[in-house]
């Protein structure tokens, strides 16, 4: 096991550089940076700014040095914690991240917990009963769930909570305690709004997972050792729980981790449209503004959440099946 | 005193009908009152000794260093309290209001050393006792009221406006460019209460400038010169970079000054309420303890004890937000379109709309670049057909239906109505809906459409487009400007928008990269068109006009830098030179009105619809704010209605 | 009649799908004696596996009995037909793993991947018996060490992957017999295993069917193997029961001409030439599709022919 | 991830053996496709509204731009036979419009005019257009006019430009649909290079080409897509912007597809009828384009029918943000961009139609590809 863990911690790390690669490539896309742009400020208001101050300029920004070495001094900084300076809001990028992220972590764990909740019930009786009512019926809303963008689910939950119940559900805290310094209530408040932007940015995962967990519990009901299990006198709920569930959850655990890059995708998009004060927005705001250092720290940031998030879920596939961590 | 008690009875009045009638009836006669076309009187004036001030004070503990060991309110109101009157009955002490970023700056009560009077035409003395414009012009000699006070206690000084004007404005690191209207002046400080500005050159619009700006030219400096190089040694500076994450002294301090650092919330204000907490999303004011004004009645203002502010960085759901009373006060984000939502939310009884006027004289004002770094686009662009033929191919009365409920005014962009350099005829020039005439002119022109696709092409054949770039915010530009594209479509412009964020917009308007641009035509008033009559002619760069970036060089440089304009823009400079210069009021008149007829004709920027119904949005307990209004950077939006005599009915707790 | 443990009678099974009804099984008379080895034999599709989970009351939808009955007589319950009990019914359980085991014939896939070896054996005493957990893992213990697995003590504690092929096949036939069960159905238990694993695994059944004395059906295509091991043997094609009797009777003496192509068709029985004679072409023109009834040629000998 | 998502039907238990004997395989492919209903219904579905957004100009009644100023935000009309007074006509009609703006809501009122019958006619002269470009025409598939030449249909609503939601909604489906399929194209191109090279040729190159995919599946998309879309230069037309996101959406969604191509290649490089080819001789690349391409190309051509909606979607959520198709091209997305919060939906619930569409797009590619895998894998019963 030990093994497996350092192997895949190595190969997460790899991955990672090749990530930061693609993100430092991405944030240098639109034209200019921050030694133009103030440069053109400055000229702008009549100012001739001397070769030297330029220089130095560029020198501060490390943008008089090749491509490589930017990228290598940034990844550095990075890596050191220093993730630069967002220009559009003058201060450190440090300053403005953290808390967003912690939320959209928040959400998307949610999300991952809703998931779960949702789609291994669901999906065990889907394959169980399979072509019953029930089972059409949970297929109908899987299909319908897998088929509708996520923001459009965010609008129509929006609408109807606001239409029904009158309720306004923007934002993570209601109203009352919105103005109220962090304490248990609050705690709570925060949890018995979460589910909303975590159905709502699991809702596709889960459609997927159910269906995952159906097919293959469907094919690992019809496997000779099932078969064999039955045939030693194994009874029927204990049969599917310790058997082909068992083994079914192998594929949905490394499913929950390909479908982690969807969630906080999702995550993104309904945080907009529930206006909750995570990356989502800034992060939107940053790329139109071209505020690089901001947007590839959310871009890097998320990448990593997400790739640690598959390892985690790796790992726990790995001590769920044995089969990985002997290989 | 006789004044108040002659009041009394037509409040009283005023109650009774509200109870009766209901408020519909006094919405139609509500007037603002007369006090707020007049200088502030004082409470020696109308006879008030006693003055009260809010429970929260005494009962609560606030834990900001300004809130410790209060002295009692006499001690803490300047010798002669300034009297502000309330728009019908006083207020009471008491309340939270709830706020968006967006709406803080409406509800702040800028205090600055003048102020706008409601006319929109004269302006006041504020924290000044009095003021003197020298007849030269070269001097504006300032009195300030005895014994006002920062939010710390520490008493307001001449020292205070000297500091931010000699040490930051006329610092070359702080302003690298300083303002025109600054360049060369300095303050002389007289003693502690009296002080002038001094200018090489008559200012006499500097009265304008105070009066408007002047919030700005005050910090207080026994405060800010920890952070500033002529009052500490380099090591201690540098520590408090350090400390801050700074990137130098110059960005700290204006991230203080704009409360966008931690620090902000250490540093006194003179304001109505004081930042006394402050997160990235959230931020808590208090009421200032020292805050020189009062209610007819001696309670010391503001009535409000506290303010909330939550970021809402979504500006869309404002209007989501204000409809279901999420906030007290809503507008700056608010749009036209959504009045019938708005309205929808007032049925249950928790929220007003008032419907203002925006003082805009076009909601979006398109600019073509005529810089822009390609002599095809700077040849059409000049061409005064070129222009014609755009403005006429906008159908405004189909916008103003479509948009503004039919409710704006198509307008070019001109001044205000109530300006006393208006004109009816600028504002209706080039306006008719002639699309044949546009094409008309287009082929004479001689763009045409060559290959038969539909779009013009420039006279050597090339392919002509137009991108257009614009900030979508306040005003409805996006929407305005899908059916301009479509209007133009229909002479064969293909014009391609692109939406950017405002610090693009910024940047991209600044450097003079975009081929169009539009913002919303303000300053267009008697407090601001003689100061900046930026629409008309090219003498500054600025993040909102994308016009001539090159011409505007020209003239801040004196011909050193930039490119020569036109002859008939030198003339414009020359004027708005000679507009600032002159102290003879009839003479500024005739050169102003040169300007905005010049301006008429060439149709520098193509105005669309102006005068926009605007919706301000207060929740039901929120007591105070007029029903109709004028909103607009150039009176400051509210200022003239005085946020601080707003009040919370039926205080929380 | 001698003592049968099973005697089914008339079993007819059908599958029934969209595309239409197919009978599985017609009629399948025979009977399994007691503590002897009855092979069944036949090549794929001829209903050797469908009788055998019939047997097991394995059969899934959509697969279904239609009629007939297995008389099942063990020694130590009351006998009752298989057929007949209803799916709630307890004495299923009984049945499965209890009174009849059945050993597959893919040991890689008939073990779990993710469960211990040693869990997998002792599940089938926990399911049968009431004994505590490390009661059933000495049991278990002990039983692979009679199928032959070496190194027990760790062996014990690994996944089935971590076994060869012909172990595995010790640790499913280890957990079949756990229970000691009265008849022990063997599908093709070496068909996937490598030659000389097959004899191994030949002679492990084999010793511990004397060992146990227990009953066994041995469903095969290979002929070969029928000679090494049973007793009695049973012919089906095509879902019917073609011919009965004993090992050497049926080898010896085969009667109807499809049993005649089995023998014919094993290697090494015929020429090199004719090395890749069919049971079609050694059948030739005889008529072996049409139904006819069983009739008895002789003491336990019974033959489809007209 | 996505492609194991649907129902697969039981497989068939027994077929008569002759019967499978006489049937190639795509007859097979065919015949279990169409068992699967769901899926034929679905394809059915798809070639409707390919066939009617490709042809938007003539379904359509009017142009994404043609305005109906008096009618801004109506609200959606009945079709209907009979009059308020119960009169039955044959030829179905719409009432007009009658606004009314509230004085004190300023909400713009919309009630049914009795006077105003605007019977719909078919294939029936009016807003000229032309069809891709080419051909002019002004032959709609319906409109709405009296005898006096009067007359507007709106059956979705319009928006807050007067715009005809039912028509926008066609022309959007032209791009969001198109999106889908272009982009598919260049995933499928992508995926079949890159899985196909790793497979065939095995060794670094399927190393570098299998970290490449595990960097790519473990990004967040939508972050890099709104960087990418956002990055795309001002100036550039509707209609390279077009292109410009159809290259960026399939720039991340090769990579489910190349694995599934890596892996039959895999398969059946050691397969026996391969290694056959190989023995006999054959060129590699007859090898690759004779023997193993049919083989795999159901199975491709079903991953890449599953991947249409991971585009589809991906196009209508950048739209939405404003930061993807920009006018005056219409997708789904890019006319759901109004719809931005849930007050706006309240009073105008209709603008909420092109999402409808977006989720009756995406269930049927999803259903299809569903239908088409199980019939392209006719042996293979299980297993993913």
């Amino acid at each position: 096991m030990l093994h497996y863990v350092i192997k895949r911690m190595g190969t997460m790390v790899l991955t990672l550089a090749f990530i930061s690669v693609i993100v430092f490539v991405v944030i240098q896309l639109p034209p200019g940076d921050i030694v133009t742009s103030t440069l053109e400020r400055m000229e702008a208001s009549g100012m001739q700014a001397s070769d030297e101050y330029v220089q130095n300029l560029r020198a501060r920004y490390n943008l008089d040095k090749p491509l490589y070495l930017q990228y290598l001094n940034w990844i550095f900084n990075f890596v050191q914690g220093d993730l630069g300076y967002s220009y559009i809001y003058s201060k450190p990028v440090n300053e403005l991240v953290w808390e967003r992220l912690g939320y959209t972590l928040l959400i998307t764990i949610s999300a991952v917990i809703f998931t779960w909740v949702v789609a291994v019930p669901f999906g065990i009786y889907s394959a169980v009963r399979q072509y019953s009512i029930g089972d059409y019926f949970i297929t109908v809303v899987a299909l319908i769930g897998l088929a509708t963008p996520n923001f459009l689910l965010a609008l129509l939950v929006m609408f109807f909570a606001w239409e029904w119940f009158g309720i306004s559900i923007g934002g993570l805290y209601s109203m009352e305690f919105r103005d109220q310094p962090f304490s248990i209530p609050k705690l709570f408040d925060l949890l018995s709004r979460l589910w909303i932007p975590g159905s709502v940015v699991g809702m596709g995962g889960t459609a997927v997972t159910m269906r995952i967990l159906r097919a293959n519990l469907l094919d690992e009901l019809n496997k000779p050792y099932v078969v064999t299990a039955r045939a030693k006198g194994v009874k029927p709920i204990k049969l599917i729980f310790k058997y082909p569930l068992r083994i079914a959850i192998n594929p949905f655990i490394s499913t929950l981790g390909l479908l982690l890059p969807t969630l906080i995708s999702g995550e993104a998009i309904v945080s907009m449209v529930l206006n909750l004060p995570t990356t989502g927005r800034m992060l939107l705001q940053a790329l139109l503004a071209q505020d690089m250092y901001l947007a590839g720290s959310f871009l890097m940031l998320l990448a990593i959440l997400t790739v640690v998030g598959m390892l985690i879920s790796d790992l726990v596939l790995a001590w769920s099946d044995p089969r990985i961590r002997y290989e | 005193m006789r004044d108040s008690i002659r009041k009394t009875p037509r409040y009283f009045v005023a109650i009774l009908l509200t109870v009766l009638v209901g408020d519909l009836s006094i919405a139609e006669e509500e007037q603002w009152p007369e006090e707020w076309y007049q200088p502030f009187k004082t409470a020696s004036q109308i006879g008030l000794t006693n003055f009260t001030d809010s429970p929260l004070l005494h009962e609560n503990e606030i834990e900001h260093p300004n809130f410790q060991n209060l002295p009692p309110v006499e001690q803490r109101l300047p010798k002669d309290p300034i009297v502000v009157y309330p728009l019908k009955e006083t207020g009471r002490h008491g309340g939270i209001a709830r706020l968006t970023n967006h709406d803080l700056w409406q509800f702040f009560n800028w205090e600055a050393a003048f102020t706008i009077s409601a006319d929109m035409r004269t302006f006041f003395p504020n924290l000044a006792e009095w003021f003197e414009l020298s007849e030269d012009g070269l001097t504006l000699t300032i009195k300030l009221r005895d014994g006002i006070r920062w939010s710390d206690g520490e008493p307001l000084k001449s020292q205070d406006f000297a500091f931010t004007f000699n040490d930051l404005w006329n610092n070359d690191e702080y302003s690298p460019e300083a303002y025109k209207i600054v360049d060369g002046s300095k303050v002389v400080v007289v003693d502690d209460l009296l002080f002038r500005y001094e200018f090489p050159t008559p200012r006499p619009l500097f009265v304008n400038f105070v009066a408007q700006y002047g919030d700005f030219m005050i910090d207080p400096s026994h405060y800010m010169k920890r952070f500033h190089p002529y009052y500490t040694t380099e090591e201690e500076l540098d520590q408090r970079i350090k400390d801050y994450e700074a990137l130098n002294w110059t960005q700290l301090v204006n991230d203080i000054r704009r409360e966008g650092s931690d620090d902000s919330v250490e540093v006194p204000t003179l304001r109505a309420f004081k930042l006394v907490e402050r997160s990235s999303m959230k931020r808590k004011y208090i009421r200032n303890p020292y805050y020189p004004k009062v209610d007819p009645e001696g309670r010391q203002l503001p009535y409000i004890d506290q303010i909330n502010m939550e970021t809402v960085e979504n500006a869309e759901i404002m209007a989501a937000m204000a409809s279901t009373a999420q906030v007290d006060f809503a507008a700056f984000a608010l749009r036209t379109q959504d009045i019938p939502l708005l309205k929808l939310g007032e049925r249950n009884g928790a929220i007003k709309v008032h419907i203002w006027q925006r003082l805009h004289s076009s909601d979006v004002a398109i600019q073509p670049n005529y810089n822009y770094d390609d002599e095809r686009y700077q040849d059409l662009y000049w061409d005064i057909r070129f222009r014609a033929a755009l403005s006429h191919a906008i159908n405004r009365d189909e916008l103003n239906q479509i948009i503004y409920f039919g409710r704006g005014f198509p307008r070019q962009v001109t001044v205000h109505p109530t300006s006393r350099f208006f004109k009816e005829e600028w504002e209706k020039r080039y306006l008719e809906y002639k699309p044949d005439y546009s094409r008309e002119l287009l082929d004479e022109i001689g763009v045409i459409d060559l290959d038969g696709d539909g779009y013009r092409e420039f006279p050597d054949g090339s392919r002509l487009t137009i991108t257009l770039e614009f900030y979508d915010f306040e005003t409805p530009k996006g929407i305005t400007m899908e059916l301009v594209q479509e209007y133009w479509r229909q002479i064969g412009i293909d014009l391609r928008l692109k939406l950017v964020d405002g610090n693009l917009q910024r940047e991209r308007a600044v450097a003079g990269e975009m081929q169009m641009t539009l913002w919303h035509a303000d300053r267009v008033t008697d407090v601001l068109f003689p100061l900046f009559p930026d629409w008309w002619v090219a003498r500054s760069i600025s993040w909102d006009r994308g016009m001539w970036n090159d011409w505007s060089r020209w003239y801040m440089k004196s011909g050193e830098a930039g490119v020569e304009p036109p002859a008939v823009m030198r003339q414009l400079q020359d004027w708005v030179d000679e507009m600032w210069v002159t102290m003879d009021e009839d003479e500024r008149h005739v050169i102003g009105q040169n300007i905005l007829a010049t301006g008429s004709e060439y149709l520098w920027v193509i105005g669309t619809i102006g005068l926009a119904p605007h919706p301000v949005v207060v929740s039901s307990r929120l007591k105070g704010v007029p029903q109709k209004g004028i909103w607009g950077w150039d009176n400051r939006w509210t200022l003239a209605n005085h946020p601080a005599s707003w009040y919370i009915e039926e205080p929380v707790r | 009649m001698a003592d049968n443990i099973l005697e089914i009678r008339n079993l007819g099974v059908r599958f029934k799908t969209d595309t239409g009804v197919t009978n599985a099984l017609n009629d399948v008379n025979f009977d399994v004696p007691r503590g002897k080895v009855t092979a069944i034999v036949g090549e794929s599709g001829s209903g050797k596996s469908v009788t055998a989970n019939c047997i097991m009351r394995l059969l899934q939808p959509p697969g279904e009995i239609v009629n007939g009955s297995i008389h099942f007589n063990p020694s130590r319950t009351a006998p009752f037909d298989v057929v007949a009990i209803s799916d709630r019914d307890p004495r299923i359980y009984d049945l499965h793993g209890g009174l009849i085991s059945m050993v597959f014939q893919e040991p890689m896939t008939a073990l779990s991947p993710v469960h211990r070896v040693g869990n997998q054996v002792a599940e089938a005493i926990l399911c049968h018996r009431d004994v505590s957990k490390d009661a059933a893992m000495a049991e278990a213990h002990d039983m692979l060490s009679r199928v032959g697995i070496p190194d027990i003590d760790t062996r014990i504690q690994m996944y089935p992957f971590e076994f060869s092929g012909g172990m595995r096949q010790r640790v499913v036939i280890a957990t079949a017999l756990v229970c000691n069960p009265e008849v022990l159905i063997c599908d093709e238990p070496t068909t996937a295993l490598d030659v000389t694993i097959q004899a191994e695994i030949l002679t492990l059944i084999k010793d511990l069917q004397e060992e146990l004395s227990n009953s066994i059906i041995f469903i095969t295509h290979d002929i070969g193997i029928v000679a090494q091991i049973a007793d009695y043997v049973v012919v089906m094609y095509q879902g019917r029961v073609l011919e009965i009797g004993t090992v050497r009777q049926v080898l010896k003496d085969p009667l109807h001409p499809y049993t005649k192509g089995l023998l014919a068709a094993i290697p090494g029985n015929v020429p090199k030439s004719v090395r890749l004679s069919t049971i079609a072409t050694a059948v030739g023109d005889a008529d072996i599709t049409t139904p006819y009834p069983l009739k008895e040629v002789g003491e336990g000998r019974l033959v489809s022919l007209p | 991830m996505s492609e194991a998502v649907l129902e697969r039907p039981q497989p068939i238990a027994l077929e008569t053996p002759d019967e499978l004997n006489f049937l190639t395989p795509r007859q097979l492919a065919w015949r279990r496709f169409k068992r699967h209903r769901l899926a034929l219904i679905s394809a059915v579905i798809l070639i409707v509204m390919y066939l009617v957004t490709g042809f938007a100009e003539f379904f359509a009644p009017y142009a994404t731009t043609s305005r109906n100023v008096g009618a801004i935000n109506a609200p959606p009309m009945n079709v209907r036979f009979f009059e308020h007074d119960g009169t039955f006509h044959l030829r179905p009609f719409v009432y007009g419009y009658d606004l009314h703006i509230n004085e004190q809501t300023w909400a713009r009122e919309y009630s049914e005019n009795p006077e105003k019958i605007y019977p719909l006619r078919f294939f029936a002269r009016g807003e000229t257009y032309e069809l891709w470009n080419l051909f002019e025409g002004d032959i709609h598939f319906f409109i709405a006019e009296n005898d006096e030449g009067d007359g507007y249909i709106h059956f979705l609503g319009t928006d807050q430009l007067g715009r005809d939601v039912f028509s926008r909604v066609i022309y959007g489906g032209r791009i969001s649909l198109s999106i889908g399929m272009l982009g598919i194209g260049l995933t499928l191109f992508l995926g079949v290079l890159f899985g196909g090279f790793a497979g065939y040729l095995g060794g670094w190159i399927d190393r570098i080409v299998q970290r490449m995919i595990e960097v790519l599946q473990s990004l967040p998309t939508l972050p890099l897509w709104m960087a990418l879309t956002a990055a795309l230069p001002a100036h550039w037309s509707s209609l390279r912007i077009y292109f410009g996101v159809t290259i960026i959406l399939s720039l991340f969604g090769w990579t489910a597809l190349a694995r599934q191509v890596r892996g039959r290649f895999l398969a059946l490089r050691n397969e026996d009828f391969v290694i056959a080819a190989r023995l006999i001789g054959s060129g590699q690349n007859r090898i690759i384009f004779k023997h193993m391409m049919p083989s795999f190309l159901s199975h491709t051509i079903t991953t890449a029918t599953l991947a249409v909606p991971g585009v589809i979607l991906g196009e209508t959520a950048l739209s939405f943000l404003g930061i993807g198709i920009r006018p005056p091209i219409v997708s789904w997305g890019v006319l759901m961009e109004q719809a931005q919060n849930y007050q706006v939906i309240s009073m105008t619930p209709w603008i909420l139609y092109p999402g409808l569409f977006v989720v009756i797009a995406v269930m049927a590619f999803n259903i299809l590809g569903d239908g088409l895998r199980d019939a392209a894998d006719p042996y293979n019963m299980g297993g993913q």
